[in-house]
């Protein structure tokens, strides 16, 4: 394995750590863009570069955007902060962490070494992708593309509700 | 021919029943009454020529016809089967010409009742049923005219059914008859088991002449067939229903009592003769009772004040004969009489109907009196009647049948079980005794109706349709007799040679002063008779009434007061009681019981069970809780839930 | 095309039909469901009629064979079969309910889709019940046939009926529990001599079993049956279903469901555990006498007309119980006779009593006083069929009865002796009905009443000549309705035509 | 010689979700619930993509375009909601308190 692979690797690994703890909500979404970008750094390396394109733009450009407008709206301060200091009280980490712990036991115990040799990286391009997503997916675009009207429309639905109340 | 004819000749009456009860309010009294007659008429055309052509064949011819099988299967067969036989011959030709003429007169006496469509389906359907009695060759198509003739009854008796009086009446006949044909019918189970599967008269008697049946099955077969001929023809114990038939209409008096009903049971012991005289002390058993009931009838007759009740205790009283005469093996005797019986007694309830009617249906002869002046036509038809029934010598029928049941009985004798006999002359007692207050009683009446001071008005005259009937009847009853006469007199045996030709019954060891006695009876009854009521001034007008003694008999009620309280009461009482079905209520009850029993159980427990029910309360109410915790509504305990079912599932794929 | 599901299915579907039609927002005309169920039984008659003189591929007794498995893990098979008994019951019940039809259920106007309904779906109960050889199915049916009734009960009857119902339903579900036990027993027993689960009567009748055992089923069996019979101690429910129950009901309940008590007890009773039946025989034959004489009795003692009849029904099926435990086909076809005019003359005082009851609001006879001379063909009619119902030679009871006490006569004459003596309350019993009903001095104040119309005398009349041709030539119905063994299977039939 | 064999992707993926689960288990404030899901979903998408990789298939990143499009529509709806309880007198944003069946 690279250095490089490492390193992104654990990047990705303690950000999301670091997400996970943060009492800061905007230091996590920063902690969260990191982490989106050294995974998309491990897309990359194996040879998704289009996914990894699509990680950057979409993921840590737009998505966490709105997170930080979000933050921005909810104008959080020096009293949320503590609030979440009293929240995350050591003793909270006991339960949640063994059952994280145990999962992540389980899962690594029933990964089980592929055998065989491993084929050359051969990066899959835009291309395929497309012909992929437009051939034998086109459904599932289109049902794609129905889940997002429905988000849009949800969303906007809400977000209406709330300034006509006001 | 024949057996074309014996249908129709059932079917006629039949026919003539269904059109009048269909076109009930649809036609007049007049089309009714013509059509009821032309279905008994031509029956009776038919019943002729049927004997006819009877007598033109062979001795011992027999006409046969079986129409169609009724039931047939292994062990049993019965058909619908007719057999015209000179007894059955001598049956119809007395059914339908005493029928028509009873019909005829039916015809206007009923004219203005307003049921009279219903009166005339009844009575043609009486008839129709009748005639299945005495032709049907299967004893259990005999039955089916047994049962109908009973219906018919009780449709007659309870005719005006307005009157509560007349429909229990008609109850009582039919539930007495009841019994007798529940007896026939144990009877003919008896018979068809033991002869193997047949009902057929022939049969039967064949299988107890060839020995089929052991003498105790013989026996009981006879005592069964003996209840039911008791019960139709009111012999003792059953006599109580006939008296209360007084119920119905006058003609349907005189066809019960004299051409139908009544004589079935005669019929019946006459036609299984054979059997009868296999079964030696049922044999005398009948010429006890019948002994017995003609004295009982004749002492009760004596004693009533109603007319038509007077002619009721008369039938049950001449019935006795007959029974006598069947017990004592003289069959001929006992059909001789039927037919005679037949004619005097139409007669004589024709003529007290008659007079009825045109004495503002006034009943008790001691207000009627004197009518001798105001109708005589009618009452030289009741005295023709009257004197038949005493049986005068030599000018009536009755005195030759009664004659021949005298001699008969005379010579008769039982050899009863152990040594025990029976012999005739304690009968032939009884019986002249019998003849003696026969003639007693009827004169009695004739005396005091038709003598004496004039009673009740007399209004109207008796229509001519009814008056034909009337003189018919009294020829017959009156001449009706010389085809049969005493060897003392002149040894002439139509009638018995007619029946039965190969043993004519002769008399002739037997002494002259039987028929002297048989003779001198009447007259004497005739004289007493006179000297107590007929003189112009009679010496006792009326027996008292109050003497105890006399006052149930005159009532009739002796017997009918006993069965009221020994049978009718207990029944009601127990049938009253159980009413609501004691079984009900006990399962009911049971229900009941078991759930006041777990509710006195459960207090009794309560301390237990209570302590019991608390715990498990609370540990339900507990368990509960903790359910309840799973469903706290928080999304982080669900997604916890969610990770720990991945948990534990994976642990299962791992561990497995 | 096999007849036997279609007849069973049809009175469902045009029960459903009915319902609809009742159902409808605005219905063309108010009797809509009452021509559906017109058609239906029409239909089904003519159905039946072509099975009845159909020309037959094979000799057997079946006339009939439909095999279709069900539910095959557990050897369950929608198994039909006809043979004479059960066509000739069909065939009662059709025109028993061709009379309620004609007679009793136009009156009905409150929901009347959903009555139709109800009543349609107890007649295919009652249909599956005669045609059923796979125990199953035959539980299925009657189980089917008993619900319908209740709600009938519950629904559309008078002044007492949840009562009625409840006793009803409870006596006959808890019968029904014990037959299933038996059922279960039986299979099991058998697939454990045999190793083949099934529940095909044909060959669970050749299931060779021990006697304790078999007298234990069978009388599992005979429980249900005798319920439904019924026989005298568990009689209860029988006078106050028929009394509360609505004029068809009663017709249906007197006139069939009774006899699938009988139906059963010839099918499931004597024919699959013959020797245990013959060993029951006395304490059954007895229990017939019981019930002849008591229900007699207690009919005598009753004021309600429905319930005189209620209770003459018991007296008259205690003929029946008797004649089939006798031991002889003569027994049994006697039974069959006297269950097949018992049907028809029943049914018939029923509905009489209904169109009483419709006209005077009344089934008290102390109340209801003379009809004769308001009504006579009504009391004409009434008097025909008490007149029948207290046994005169000549009607279909008169046959029945003669047979069966034949039959008795051979086993033990006393039996028959005193089974023959509850002829005499019985015409006590018919007369008492006709004196206080019929004919007798009117009531005054009675209101003017309609007699029956001619249509109506005419499908009575039709019942009167079925009655009287039983009575006088019960030939060809005797050997017709034979019931057929089950050692000769159906399917077998078919196999070698 | 790959960069990323398929088990260290598998092996990373893990993490990733175990850190991702933590986080909703742990966290009372819905803000970082959201993110904490959104880790979870890019660890699923890994392993479509690793996958995809491995077997060389376009479907992998297929998938990855789905679970994409799913995590936007999710997150819009979510911080919808969130914006929506906030401004409704929920400013703590604690998860916990939504539990009355209440608006």
């Amino acid at each position: 394995m690279h250095a490089l692979a490492l390193l992104a690797a654990s990047v990705t690994v303690v950000g999301a750590i670091m997400v996970i703890t943060r009492r800061v909500a905007v230091h996590a979404v920063l902690y969260l863009v990191v982490t989106l970008l050294a995974l998309a750094a491990v897309l990359v390396m194996q040879g998704a570069s289009f996914a990894a394109m699509l990680e950057i733009i979409i993921y840590a450009g737009a998505i966490m955007v709105l997170f930080v407008f979000v933050i921005m709206m909810l104008n959080l301060g020096q009293t949320d902060s503590t609030r979440e200091k009293e929240w995350l009280r050591p003793r909270a980490w006991l339960g949640p962490g063994i059952l994280a712990t145990i999962v992540c036991a389980e899962l690594l115990y029933c990964r089980r070494p592929l055998s065989g040799p491993a084929p050359a990286l051969a990066p899959i391009t835009a291309h395929d992708v497309g012909l992929s997503l437009f051939g034998r997916y086109v459904l599932m675009v289109e049902l794609v593309s129905f889940l997002l009207l429905a988000g849009l429309v949800s969303a906007f639905y809400i977000g209406r509700n709330r300034m006509g109340r006001h | 021919m024949a057996t074309f004819l014996i249908p129709i000749l059932i079917l006629c009456p039949l026919a003539a029943s269904l059109i009048t009860f269909v076109s009930a309010g649809r036609m007049d009294a007049r089309g009714i009454g013509m059509v009821a007659c032309a279905g008994v008429g031509i029956s009776a055309v038919i019943s002729i020529i049927l004997s006819v052509m009877l007598l033109s064949g062979p001795v011992t011819g027999v006409l046969q016809v079986t129409l169609w099988p009724w039931m047939h299967m292994p062990g049993f067969s019965a058909d619908i089967a007719f057999m015209l036989d000179r007894v059955s011959m001598l049956m119809i030709l007395v059914v339908t010409v005493v029928g028509l003429l009873i019909h005829i007169y039916a015809a206007s006496y009923m004219y203005h009742d307003p049921g009279i469509a219903r009166f005339f389906a009844c009575m043609t359907l009486f008839v129709a049923a009748m005639l299945v009695l005495v032709l049907a060759s299967d004893l259990l198509c005999l039955f089916i005219g047994w049962e109908g003739v009973g219906l018919c009854s009780y449709l007659l008796i309870g005719f005006w059914y307005d009157d509560p009086a007349n429909t229990v009446a008609a109850r009582k006949a039919f539930y007495m008859t009841r019994m007798g044909d529940v007896a026939l019918l144990c009877g003919l189970l008896l018979l068809v088991t033991a002869t193997g599967g047949s009902l057929r008269i022939g049969t039967v008697l064949a299988a107890v002449a060839n020995g089929q049946l052991a003498p105790s099955g013989i026996n009981m077969a006879a005592l069964f067939i003996l209840v039911a001929a008791l019960a139709k023809s009111a012999q003792i114990p059953f006599q109580t229903w006939l008296p209360d038939a007084m119920a119905g209409p006058t003609p349907t008096s005189a066809l019960i009592h004299a051409a139908t009903m009544v004589t079935a049971g005669v019929y019946l012991i006459a036609r299984l003769h054979d059997l009868f005289a296999m079964a030696v002390p049922v044999m005398a058993l009948t010429a006890v009772l019948g002994a017995l009931t003609l004295l009982m009838g004749a002492c009760t007759a004596l004693v009533q004040s109603d007319l038509k009740r007077i002619l009721a205790w008369s039938t049950i009283s001449q019935l006795g004969y007959m029974f006598l005469a069947l017990g004592c093996g003289v069959w001929q005797a006992a059909l001789f009489h039927l037919m005679t019986h037949a004619f005097f007694k139409a007669l004589l309830f024709l003529t007290a109907g008659a007079i009825i009617m045109r004495a503002h249906h006034e009943q008790d002869i001691f207000r009627l009196g004197g009518l001798r002046h105001t109708m005589p036509g009618l009452t030289a038809a009741f005295v023709a009647g009257a004197s038949s029934l005493a049986g005068l010598p030599l000018v009536t029928a009755g005195f030759y049948s009664k004659e021949m049941i005298l001699s008969g009985v005379w010579s008769a004798h039982f050899n009863l079980t152990h040594g025990w006999t029976l012999s005739g002359p304690p009968l032939w007692g009884m019986a002249l005794l019998g003849a003696f207050l026969t003639a007693l009683y009827i004169f009695r009446c004739v005396f005091i109706v038709f003598c004496g001071k004039a009673g009740t008005g007399a209004a109207g005259r008796t229509s001519r349709l009814m008056s034909i009937p009337l003189g018919c009847l009294c020829i017959l009853s009156l001449c009706g007799g010389v085809i049969e006469m005493p060897d003392t007199l002149l040894p002439l045996h139509l009638f018995s040679g007619l029946l039965d030709p190969t043993a004519v019954l002769s008399h002739t060891h037997q002494p002259a002063w039987l028929v002297m006695a048989g003779a001198g009876a009447p007259l004497a009854g005739l004289g007493v008779a006179w000297v107590l009521w007929g003189r112009s001034s009679p010496v006792m007008r009326e027996i008292p009434g109050q003497a105890p003694v006399i006052c149930p008999v005159r009532t009739g009620r002796g017997m009918d007061a006993l069965y009221h309280y020994a049978f009718v009461q207990p029944f009601c009482l127990l049938a009253w009681l159980t009413r609501l079905d004691i079984l009900n209520h006990a399962v009911t009850g049971t229900g009941l019981l078991i759930q006041t029993a777990s509710a006195r159980i459960f207090r009794a427990r309560a301390d237990f069970l209570g302590r019991l029910a608390i715990q498990a309360t609370r540990m339900i109410r507990w368990a509960g809780h903790l359910l309840g915790l799973l469903h706290n509504g928080r999304v982080r305990w669900y997604a916890a839930w969610i990770a720990g079912g991945l948990c534990a599932g994976l642990a299962m794929a791992v561990l497995s | 095309m096999n007849p036997l599901p279609a007849l069973v299915l049809l009175p469902l579907m045009g029960g459903v039909l009915a319902w609809v039609a009742g159902r409808m927002r605005a219905p063309i005309n108010p009797s809509t469901s009452w021509w559906v169920v017109l058609a239906t039984l029409s239909v089904e008659t003519l159905i039946l009629g072509m099975v009845t003189f159909a020309h037959r591929a094979h000799a057997g007794p079946w006339l009939e064979h439909f095999s279709m498995p069900w539910i095959p893990a557990m050897g369950i098979a929608v198994r039909l079969d006809m043979d004479g008994l059960s066509l000739s019951l069909i065939w009662l019940s059709l025109i028993l309910c061709f009379l309620c039809v004609f007679l009793a259920t136009r009156q009905v106007t409150a929901h009347a889709g959903a009555f139709h309904f109800l009543f349609l779906a107890t007649l295919a109960g009652i249909i599956g019940t005669f045609l059923a050889t796979d125990l199953f199915v035959f539980f299925f049916f009657w189980e089917l046939m008993l619900v319908p009734m209740f709600v009938l009960i519950a629904a559309w009857g008078h002044e007492d009926r949840q009562r009625a119902a409840m006793k009803f339903f409870m006596f006959t579900q808890g019968s029904g529990l014990l037959m299933l036990l038996s059922i279960l027993g039986l299979v099991m027993a058998h697939d454990r001599l045999t190793g083949v689960l099934t529940f095909d009567i044909f060959t669970l009748a050749q299931t060779p079993l021990s006697p304790a055992l078999s007298m234990l089923l069978m009388l599992g069996f005979f429980t249900a049956f005798a319920v439904k019979l019924p026989v005298v101690p568990v009689h209860v429910w029988l006078p106050d279903a028929h009394t509360q129950a609505p004029t068809a009901a009663s017709v249906l309940l007197a006139g069939i469901l009774l006899k699938t008590g009988g139906y059963g007890m010839i099918r499931f009773n004597v024919m699959l555990f013959p020797d245990a039946a013959s060993r029951f025989a006395p304490i059954a034959m007895g229990l017939g006498v019981a019930g002849i004489l008591y229900g007699a009795w207690l009919s005598c003692a009753q004021d309600d007309v429905k319930r005189l009849i209620a209770y003459s029904s018991i007296s008259h099926m205690g003929f029946v119980l008797l004649g089939i435990f006798s031991g002889s086909a003569m027994g049994m076809q006697g039974a069959i006779m006297q269950m097949l005019a018992h049907g028809l003359g029943t049914a018939a005082l029923f509905v009489i009593a209904g169109a009483i009851q419709d006209r005077l609001h009344t089934r008290d006879m102390n109340r209801i006083g003379g009809l004769w001379a308001a009504m006579p063909r009504l009391s004409g009619m009434g008097l025909f069929f008490a007149v029948a119902s207290l046994g005169m030679p000549g009607l279909g009871n008169f046959t029945g009865e003669f047979l069966v006490l034949l039959a008795t006569w051979h086993v033990s004459p006393a039996t028959a002796t005193l089974a023959a003596i509850g002829l005499v309350p019985a015409a006590i019993y018919a007369l008492r009905m006709v004196n206080r009903i019929f004919l007798a001095a009117p009531r005054a104040g009675l209101p003017s009443l309609e007699d029956f119309p001619v249509r109506h005398m005419a499908v009575l009349g039709c019942i009167m000549t079925f009655l009287i041709v039983l009575g006088l030539y019960p030939q060809p119905f005797r050997t017709f309705s034979v019931p057929s063994p089950l050692s000769v299977t159906a399917s077998q039939e078919d196999h070698t035509p | 010689m790959p960069a990323f064999s398929f088990n260290d992707t598998l092996l990373l993926a893990t993490a990733l979700f175990s850190v991702g689960l933590a986080g909703i288990l742990v966290r009372r404030n819905m803000v970082f619930m959201l993110m904490s899901l959104d880790i979870m979903l890019n660890a699923a998408a890994l392993v479509f993509v690793g996958a995809g990789a491995r077997w060389h298939d376009a479907t992998g990143q297929v998938m990855f375009l789905l679970i994409l499009a799913l995590a936007a529509v999710e997150t819009a709806v979510g911080l919808a909601l969130i914006v929506c309880l906030h401004a409704h007198g929920r400013p703590t944003l604690d998860a916990d308190t939504g539990n009355l069946l209440k608006g």
